[in-house]
C-alpha cells in the first residue's frame, strides 16, 4: 500500500491500545473495562493487519484469526463472571470488589 | 568415615530426642546428654590415639578425612578433614553442648524435644563448620547453623526476642551471603585461571588473582567473620541477642558461634587471601585492639549481667582478633587457646547468671549483692570464673591471653601495649562484678537455694576444664602446634608484605618484627612451592 | 486510497475516544461497533479482505453482540423502560450515527472503485492463501485454538450455571454482610451500569 | 505433519485427548473419583510418553512448536505439578459441594497450555499456549463461584487480558519489524538489526510475560489471586503457569538474544532488582500466609531472573534446576494450605498457628517448604539459590548478585517468623480441621522427600538437566 506506510497503520494501532489502556485504567465499571480491553485486543489484530501486508504474507491475518478466537473466548467468561459478580454484589463497580486487603 | 559419623552421630540423636520427647521429659534430656559424652570420650580416644603416632606434630597432614564426591557438575566435594584445630574444637562443642543441656534441665520446660533437637542440630552444624574443607559444604554448614539459633532465641527467649532475632538474623544473614558471595567470585576467578572448577580449599589455596580482587573477596570473608566474632562496629546484634537467649542459647552463641568467625579466619581467610590479609592486617589488629578496650569499658556501664558478660565476649574477642592477624606461631596457638578457655569460662559465666536469673527472676546488677553468703558455692563459682575472665595466672584465659600479647609484641608494639591496657579495664570490670553480686551486703533479703548436685556437677566440670588449660595447657599447644605451623605454610609471605606495608613503623627493631619461627618459614616457603605442599596436605589423610 | 484510510483512522480514534468516556454501557458499545466497522475497513484496504468480513461479523457482530445481551440481562424492571427512553434521545445516538455515515460513504466510494489493492498495484491476501497457511504449518494452531474454545464453553457453562441452593453458609454471611454495609443505598439493577 | 513429528509432541497429544475423553465421559457418567483417576492416568500417560518423544531427537513439528529435551523436561515438571495439584483438588472438592468434575478437566486444559509454552517456537503457538492457560485459569480460580473466588477470577481476566493486549501488541511489532514470528528466524534477522520499534517490541513482549510472571511492577495481581482462589489452583498458578512462563521467556529471550540488547538488558536487571526487594519486602508486612507466599513468588520470580540474564550453559542448568526446585516447594506449601485451611478466611493466619501441635507431619511439610523457600541448606531451595547466585557470579552480574544475597536475607526472616507461628501454642479455639484423605498427605509426603533429595543429594538430577535440557 503505497499511499499507507506502515508506520502510520501502526501508529494508528498504537494509538487505538493506548486509548484502550487508559480505558482499564480509568473506568471503575467492569462492563466498560472489558470494553477497553476488547479495544486493546483490537488493536494488536490492527498491528498484526498492518505487518502481514507490510511482508505480503497471510500470517498476520492468521494471528488476527487466533485473537479474535481468543477474544470470544474471553468476553464469554468475562461475562460470565461479570453476571456472577453482580449476582452477589450487586454493583459492577471493580474497586467495590475488595474484600482481600494484605 | 569419622567425620561424617561425628555430625551424622549428632543429628541422630537430635532426632531421636524429638521423636520420644512425647514418652517422657527424661528421654529427650538423657538422650543427648549421653550421646554427647559418648562423642566426648570417643574423641578423646581419638586424641589419645593420634598423640601416639609418630607424625602428630607434623604439619600438613590431617588426623582424618573423608573426600566423596557430591555435587560433580560444580566440582563440589564432601571434602572434611580433622587436625588439632578441628579436634580441639569439635571437643569444645561436644563439652559445651552437655554444659548446654545439663543447664537446661530445670530451665527449658516446654517443647523439649524440639528444643535437644535444635540443640543437637546446631552442635552438628558447628562441628561441620569446624571439619568442613570444601567451601561449599562450609557454607552449608555455616547456613545451618543459624535456623536452630534463630529458633532456640524465637521460641524459648525472654520478653524481647523478637527484636533481638531479628537484629541477629539481619546481621549474620547478610554477612554470610557476601560471603557467598566471595566463595563464588573466588570459584570462579579459580576456575577460569586453571580450567578446574572447584570449592576445594586444598585447590583454591594459592588461587592467583590481582591484588584489589584478592583484597574484595578477602572482605567478603572477613565480614562475615567479623560479625560472628564480632569485631567491634558490627558487634550490636551480639548483646541484644544474648539478653534474649535462654541460658544454653547464650551458652552456644558466646561458647561455639562466636568461636565460628576465629576458625573462618584461621582456617580460610589467611591461607586463602594471604596477601590481603597482610596488607589489611593493620586494620584488622587496630580493630581488636579497639574492641578489647571498648567493649571492656561498655561492660563496666551494664547493669544488665547478660548483657555485661556479653560485652567481656567482644573484648576477649578483641584479643583472638589481634591473636589471629599477627600470625605467628605464638600469638595464633595463644588464640586458640584464648578460644577454649573463653569458650569454657564465658558459658559457665552465663550459666551462673542464668541460675540466678532462674531463682531471683532478675538480671539486674542493681538489685543483686551478698549472693555468696546464700549461696556459697555459687559465689565460688562465680568469683573463679570471673577472675579467669581477669585473666588471673593459673587459669586457661591468662594463658591464651599471654600467648597473644607475646606473639603480637613481635609485630607491632604498639597496639600491644594498647592491648594489654584491657587486662587493666577487665580487672576493673570483673571485680564489679564480683563485687556487686556475690560480695557486699544482701540488701534485699535475698533467700535462694544454693547450687544443687546436678548444677555443682556442671561447676565442677567446668573449673576443672579451666584450671587444666590454665595449668597445664601443654597437650593442646601440642595438639595445635601442627596444624598451626600447616596454615602458616600457606601464607609464607605474610610477615614480608606486613614489613613492606608497615616497615617504617617497624624500623627500630627489624630482627625482632620477624620474629623467630615465622622467619624460618617465611624463607622456607617460597611461592612456588606453595601448590605441592597443598597436594600432599590433602593426599596425607587417613 | 491514501484518504480512506485516514478518514477510517480519524473514525476508529473518534469513535474510541467515544468508547472510554461514555457514561452509558449501550452508547459506548455502539461506539465500539462504529470503531469495529472503521478497522475493518482498513483491514480491507490494507488487503486483508478475509479479516475484515471477520471483523464486521464476528468482533462488531456476535462478540458485540455478547455484551449488549448482559447489559439487558443486568437491566430488567421499570427503571429500565425509563433509561431506555432516556437512551433514544437524540445526542446519544448522533454522534455513533454520524460517525457510521462517514464509514457508509467511504465503504460506497472503495465499491465503486473496484476490488481493493487493484489500483494501488499491491497483491491482497486473500482468502485462499490465509487458508491454505491456517490448515497447512498452522495447522496445530488450529487444534489449539479449538481447545481454548473449549475451555472458554466448559468455563463459560461451569460459571453461568443457575444456583441450585448450593451456597454455603459462609457466602450467604459474607452476602448479607455485604448487604448491610451498603445499607440502604443498595443500587438498583440498572444503575449498575451507569446513565446520564 | 510427519509420524516422527507426531511422536515428538505425543505429550500434548496425550493431554489433548485426555482432556476430550474427561468431558465425553462426563457427558454420560458424572463421578467425582472416575474423573479424577482418569485426569490422573492422562497425566501419567502423558509423562510416559516424554522419554518416547525424547527419542525422536531435537526436531521442529512444523513451525509453531519444537521437541527438544529442554521442553519435554519442562513438560515433566509441569506434569508432576499437575499431578500433585489434582490430587489435592480431590482431596479439596471431597468436601465440598457442588459440580467437581469440569476442575479436572481445566486443569488439563491448563496443563496442555502450559506446555504448549514450552514447547513454542513460533509467536503464534506461544500466544495460543499462554490463552489456553489463562482461560482455564480464570475458570478455574473462579471456580468455588464464592464472592472471593469470583472476584479474584474478574482481577486475573482483567489484567491477564491486559498484559495479553500488551504481548499481542509486541509480537505485531517484532512482526512488522523482521517479518517472521518464528523464534529461530527472529533470532537470525533480528541479530543486526535494531531500531526503536524492534526494541519496543521485545520490550512489550517481555512485559506482557512479566505479568503472568508476577514481577514487580507487574505484580500487583499476585497476593489478591493467591489469596482468593481455591488453595489447589493457588498451588497450580504458583507453579504449573510460572514454569510455563518462565520456560518460554528463557527460551526466546535466549535465542534473541537478551544480552545484545542494551536497553532490554537494562530493563530486565531493574524489573529484577525491583521484584526481588518488592518482594521480600512486602512479604514482611504480611499477616495472611497466602499474601506472604505470593509476596514472596514475586521474589524468587526476581531471583531467576538473575540467572535469566547470566549468559552460559551454567545459566540455563540454574534457572531449570530453581524452577524445579521452587515447583516441588511451591506445590508442597500450598498443598498444605489445602489440608490446613478450614472454612474461614483463605490463609489466615490462625489456621497455621499451633499447627505443629495439632498436626505436626503436615506442619513438617510446610516447615521443609518454607526452609526451602529462604534457602536453609538440606532443601532444595538453598541448592537452588547457590545455582543462581552461581551463575549470577559466573557472568560477573555482581549489582543483581548483590541485590540477590541482600534481599533473600531479608526474605529469610520472615519464613521463620512462620515456622515459630507454627510453633507457638495453639489457641484455646482450635480451628476445625479442613480436609484430610490420604492421599494428600501421600502427596505432600512426597513432595517433602523430594524437597530434601534435591536438596542433599541433587547430583542425579543436576545431571539430567546438563543432559536434557540445554538450549544450544
Amino acid at each position: 500500500m503505497a499511499q499507507v506506510p506502515m508506520d502510520y497503520g501502526l501508529a494508528l494501532a498504537a494509538a487505538l491500545f493506548v486509548l484502550g489502556l487508559a480505558g482499564v485504567i480509568v473506568r471503575r465499571n467492569v462492563i466498560f473495562i472489558l470494553l477497553s480491553i476488547e479495544i486493546m485486543m483490537n488493536a494488536s489484530g490492527l498491528a498484526f493487519i498492518v505487518a502481514g501486508s507490510r511482508w505480503r504474507q497471510p500470517d498476520g491475518q492468521l494471528m488476527f484469526i487466533f485473537i479474535l478466537t481468543m477474544a470470544a473466548v474471553e468476553v464469554s467468561l468475562g461475562l460470565a463472571l461479570v453476571l456472577r459478580l453482580y449476582h452477589r454484589l450487586k454493583t459492577l463497580d471493580i474497586d467495590r470488589a475488595d474484600r482481600m486487603r494484605g | 568415615m569419622i567425620l561424617a559419623g561425628i555430625i551424622i552421630w549428632l543429628v541422630g540423636a537430635g532426632l531421636l530426642a524429638w521423636l520420644t520427647s512425647s514418652r517422657g521429659d527424661g528421654w529427650p534430656r538423657w538422650i543427648t546428654l549421653i550421646a554427647l559424652i559418648v562423642q566426648i570420650a570417643f574423641l578423646a580416644g581419638l586424641w589419645i590415639g593420634y598423640a601416639g603416632r609418630s607424625d602428630f606434630t607434623a604439619p600438613g597432614r590431617w588426623l582424618a578425612e573423608l573426600d566423596l564426591p557430591w555435587i560433580p557438575a560444580l566440582g563440589i566435594r564432601l571434602h572434611m578433614a580433622m587436625d588439632g584445630i578441628s579436634l580441639l574444637f569439635v571437643l569444645l562443642t561436644d563439652f559445651l553442648g552437655v554444659v548446654a543441656v545439663a543447664a537446661s534441665w530445670q530451665g527449658i520446660r516446654n517443647r523439649l524435644g524440639f528444643f535437644h533437637f535444635n540443640l543437637m542440630w546446631i552442635l552438628a552444624a558447628i562441628a561441620g563448620v569446624f571439619l568442613a574443607l570444601d567451601l561449599f559444604l562450609f557454607y552449608f554448614f555455616w547456613e545451618l547453623m543459624l535456623v536452630p539459633l534463630y529458633f532456640i532465641i524465637g521460641i524459648w527467649g525472654h520478653e524481647n526476642r523478637i527484636y533481638a532475632t531479628l537484629k541477629f538474623f539481619i546481621f549474620t544473614q547478610a554477612s554470610s551471603l557476601l560471603m557467598l558471595a566471595a566463595i563464588l567470585g573466588l570459584y570462579f576467578i579459580h576456575g577460569r585461571s586453571t580450567g578446574v572448577y572447584t570449592f576445594d580449599y586444598s585447590g583454591l589455596l594459592g588461587t592467583p588473582m590481582t591484588s584489589v580482587t584478592e583484597m574484595l573477596l578477602m572482605l567478603g570473608f572477613f565480614i562475615a567473620f567479623a560479625v560472628k566474632l564480632p569485631v567491634i562496629a558490627v558487634h550490636t546484634w551480639l548483646p541484644d541477642a544474648h539478653t534474649e537467649a535462654p541460658t544454653a542459647g547464650s551458652v552456644i552463641l558466646a561458647g561455639l558461634v562466636l568461636k565460628v568467625g576465629a576458625y573462618g579466619m584461621i582456617r580460610f581467610l589467611v591461607p586463602l587471601f594471604p596477601r590481603a590479609t597482610a596488607s589489611f592486617s593493620m586494620i584488622a589488629m587496630g580493630l581488636g585492639v579497639a574492641g578489647i578496650i571498648y567493649a571492656a569499658v561498655l561492660a563496666f556501664s551494664q547493669t544488665d549481667l547478660k548483657r555485661m558478660i556479653a560485652y567481656t565476649s567482644i573484648s576477649h574477642m578483641g584479643f583472638v582478633l589481634l591473636g589471629i592477624f599477627a600470625w605467628n606461631q605464638l600469638a595464633l596457638e595463644g588464640a586458640i587457646v584464648i578460644i577454649l578457655a573463653h569458650g569454657i569460662s564465658t558459658g559457665a559465666l552465663f550459666v551462673i547468671v542464668g541460675d540466678i536469673q532462674g531463682r531471683a527472676h532478675t538480671r539486674d546488677l542493681d538489685k543483686m549483692g551478698g549472693l555468696w553468703s546464700i549461696m556459697p558455692r555459687m559465689g565460688g563459682a562465680g568469683m573463679l570464673f570471673a577472675l579467669a575472665s581477669l585473666g588471673l595466672p593459673g587459669l586457661g584465659n591468662f594463658v591464651g591471653e599471654f600467648l597473644v600479647l607475646l606473639g603480637a609484641y613481635q609485630v607491632n608494639v604498639p597496639l600491644t601495649v594498647l592491648a594489654s591496657l584491657g587486662f587493666i579495664v577487665s580487672t576493673v570490670y570483673a571485680l564489679w562484678l564480683v563485687q556487686k553480686t556475690f560480695l557486699g551486703e544482701n540488701s534485699r533479703g535475698w533467700k535462694l537455694p544454693d547450687y544443687n548436685l546436678r548444677e555443682s556437677g556442671i561447676m565442677a566440670a567446668m573449673i576443672a576444664a579451666i584450671v587444666a588449660l590454665g595449668i597445664y595447657p601443654q597437650p593442646v599447644l601440642t595438639t595445635a602446634k601442627a596444624a598451626v605451623e600447616a596454615l602458616r605454610a600457606y601464607a609464607p609471605r605474610y610477615h614480608a608484605v606486613l614489613k613492606d606495608d608497615a616497615g617504617s613503623r617497624e624500623s627500630a627493631s627489624p630482627g625482632k618484627a620477624g620474629g623467630g619461627a615465622q622467619t624460618v618459614a617465611a624463607k622456607a616457603g617460597s611461592r612456588d612451592r606453595i601448590p605441592a605442599e597443598n597436594r600432599s596436605t590433602a593426599s596425607g589423610g587417613s | 486510497m491514501g484518504a480512506i484510510f485516514y478518514i477510517s483512522a480519524a473514525v476508529a480514534v473518534a469513535a474510541t475516544v467515544g468508547v472510554i468516556t461514555r457514561y452509558n454501557a449501550v452508547h459506548a458499545l455502539l461506539y465500539l461497533i462504529v470503531s469495529l466497522l472503521a478497522i475493518s475497513l482498513i483491514f480491507y484496504i490494507l488487503g486483508a479482505p478475509l479479516a475484515a468480513a471477520l471483523e464486521a461479523i464476528i468482533y462488531a457482530g456476535a462478540i458485540m453482540v455478547l455484551f449488549i445481551f448482559v447489559i439487558m440481562i443486568l437491566n430488567l424492571g421499570p427503571q429500565a423502560v425509563r433509561r431506555e427512553r432516556s437512551w433514544l434521545k437524540p445526542r446519544m445516538w448522533v454522534g455513533p450515527a454520524a460517525l457510521a455515515l462517514i464509514l457508509a460513504g467511504e465503504l460506497v466510494y472503495l465499491l465503486e472503485s473496484g476490488p481493493a489493492g487493484a489500483q494501488a498495484g499491491t497483491a491482497s491476501v486473500g482468502p485462499e492463501p490465509v487458508g491454505a497457511t491456517l490448515f497447512g504449518p498452522y495447522l496445530l494452531g488450529v487444534e489449539l485454538a479449538s481447545l481454548l474454545l473449549l475451555a472458554g464453553l466448559v468455563g463459560a457453562f461451569h460459571l453461568g450455571r443457575r444456583e441450585t441452593g448450593e451456597e454455603t453458609a459462609g457466602e450467604q454471611e459474607i452476602q448479607t454482610g455485604v448487604a448491610k454495609a451498603e445499607g440502604a443505598a443498595v443500587e438498583e439493577p440498572g444503575a449498575a451500569l451507569g446513565g446520564e | 505433519m510427519s509420524g516422527a513429528d507426531f511422536v515428538g509432541i505425543l505429550p500434548l497429544a496425550i493431554l489433548a485427548a485426555a482432556a476430550v475423553l474427561v468431558i465425553l465421559v462426563l457427558s454420560v457418567y458424572r463421578s467425582h473419583l472416575l474423573t479424577c483417576i482418569l485426569t490422573l492416568l492422562g497425566l501419567v500417560a502423558a509423562a510416559a510418553s516424554l522419554p518416547v518423544a525424547a527419542s525422536v531427537g531435537p526436531r521442529g513439528v512444523t513451525i509453531l512448536l519444537i521437541s527438544d529435551g529442554y521442553a519435554l523436561f519442562y513438560t515433566g515438571i509441569i506434569l508432576a505439578a499437575t499431578f500433585s495439584v489434582t490430587v489435592l483438588s480431590y482431596v479439596f472438592l471431597r468436601s465440598r459441594p457442588g459440580r467437581r468434575e469440569e476442575l479436572y478437566l481445566l486443569l488439563l486444559l491448563a496443563a496442555l497450555g502450559a506446555a504448549v509454552l514450552v514447547f513454542s517456537s513460533h509467536f503464534a503457538s506461544l500466544f495460543l499456549g499462554l490463552e489456553l492457560l489463562s482461560s482455564s485459569l480464570f475458570v478455574l480460580i473462579a471456580y468455588p463461584r464464592g464472592i472471593l473466588n469470583v472476584e479474584a477470577g474478574i482481577k486475573y481476566l482483567i489484567l491477564a487480558s491486559v498484559s495479553t493486549a500488551f504481548l499481542l501488541f509486541g509480537m505485531s511489532l517484532v512482526y512488522a519489524q523482521l517479518g517472521t514470528m518464528e523464534f529461530a528466524r527472529i533470532a537470525t534477522a533480528g541479530r543486526g538489526a535494531g531500531g526503536a520499534i524492534l526494541i519496543a517490541g521485545l520490550g512489550l513482549l517481555a512485559v506482557g510475560l512479566a505479568f503472568k510472571l508476577a514481577l514487580v511492577p507487574f505484580h500487583m495481581w499476585a497476593p489478591d489471586i493467591y489469596q482468593g482462589a481455591p488453595a489447589p489452583v493457588t498451588a497450580f498458578v504458583a507453579s504449573v503457569s510460572k514454569v510455563g512462563a518462565f520456560g518460554v521467556l528463557l527460551r526466546f529471550f535466549r535465542l534473541a538474544g537478551v544480552q545484545g540488547h542494551g536497553h532490554l538488558f537494562l530493563v530486565f536487571t531493574l524489573i529484577a532488582i525491583a521484584s526481588m526487594f518488592g518482594g521480600n519486602l512486602l512479604a514482611l508486612l504480611q499477616g495472611n500466609v497466602r499474601r506472604l507466599l505470593a509476596y514472596s513468588s514475586i521474589s524468587h520470580l526476581g531471583y531467576l531472573l538473575v540467572a535469566f540474564l547470566a549468559s552460559g550453559a551454567l545459566a540455563v542448568t540454574a534457572v531449570t534446576f530453581y524452577l524445579l526446585a521452587y515447583t516441588a516447594t511451591i506445590v508442597a506449601a500450598f498443598g498444605v494450605a489445602v489440608l490446613v485451611e478450614g472454612n474461614g478466611a483463605a490463609g489466615a493466619i490462625a489456621d497455621y498457628r499451633g499447627l505443629f501441635w495439632r498436626r505436626p507431619w503436615i506442619a513438617l511439610v510446610m516447615a521443609g517448604a518454607l526452609f526451602s523457600l529462604a534457602g536453609i541448606p538440606l532443601t532444595a531451595g538453598f541448592i537452588g539459590k547457590f545455582y543462581l547466585i552461581g551463575a549470577g557470579a559466573g557472568s560477573s552480574l555482581w549489582l543483581l548478585v548483590l541485590a540477590l544475597v541482600i534481599s533473600s536475607g531479608i526474605g529469610v526472616y520472615y519464613y521463620l517468623r512462620l515456622i515459630v507461628i507454627m510453633y507457638l501454642r495453639p489457641q484455646q479455639t482450635a480451628p476445625e480441621a479442613a480436609s484430610t484423605h490420604w492421599s494428600g498427605s501421600l502427596i505432600l509426603g512426597a513432595l517433602f522427600l523430594a524437597i530434601l533429595w534435591l536438596g542433599v543429594y541433587p547430583a542425579p538430577w543436576i545431571d539430567m538437566i546438563q543432559r536434557n535440557a540445554l538450549l544450544k
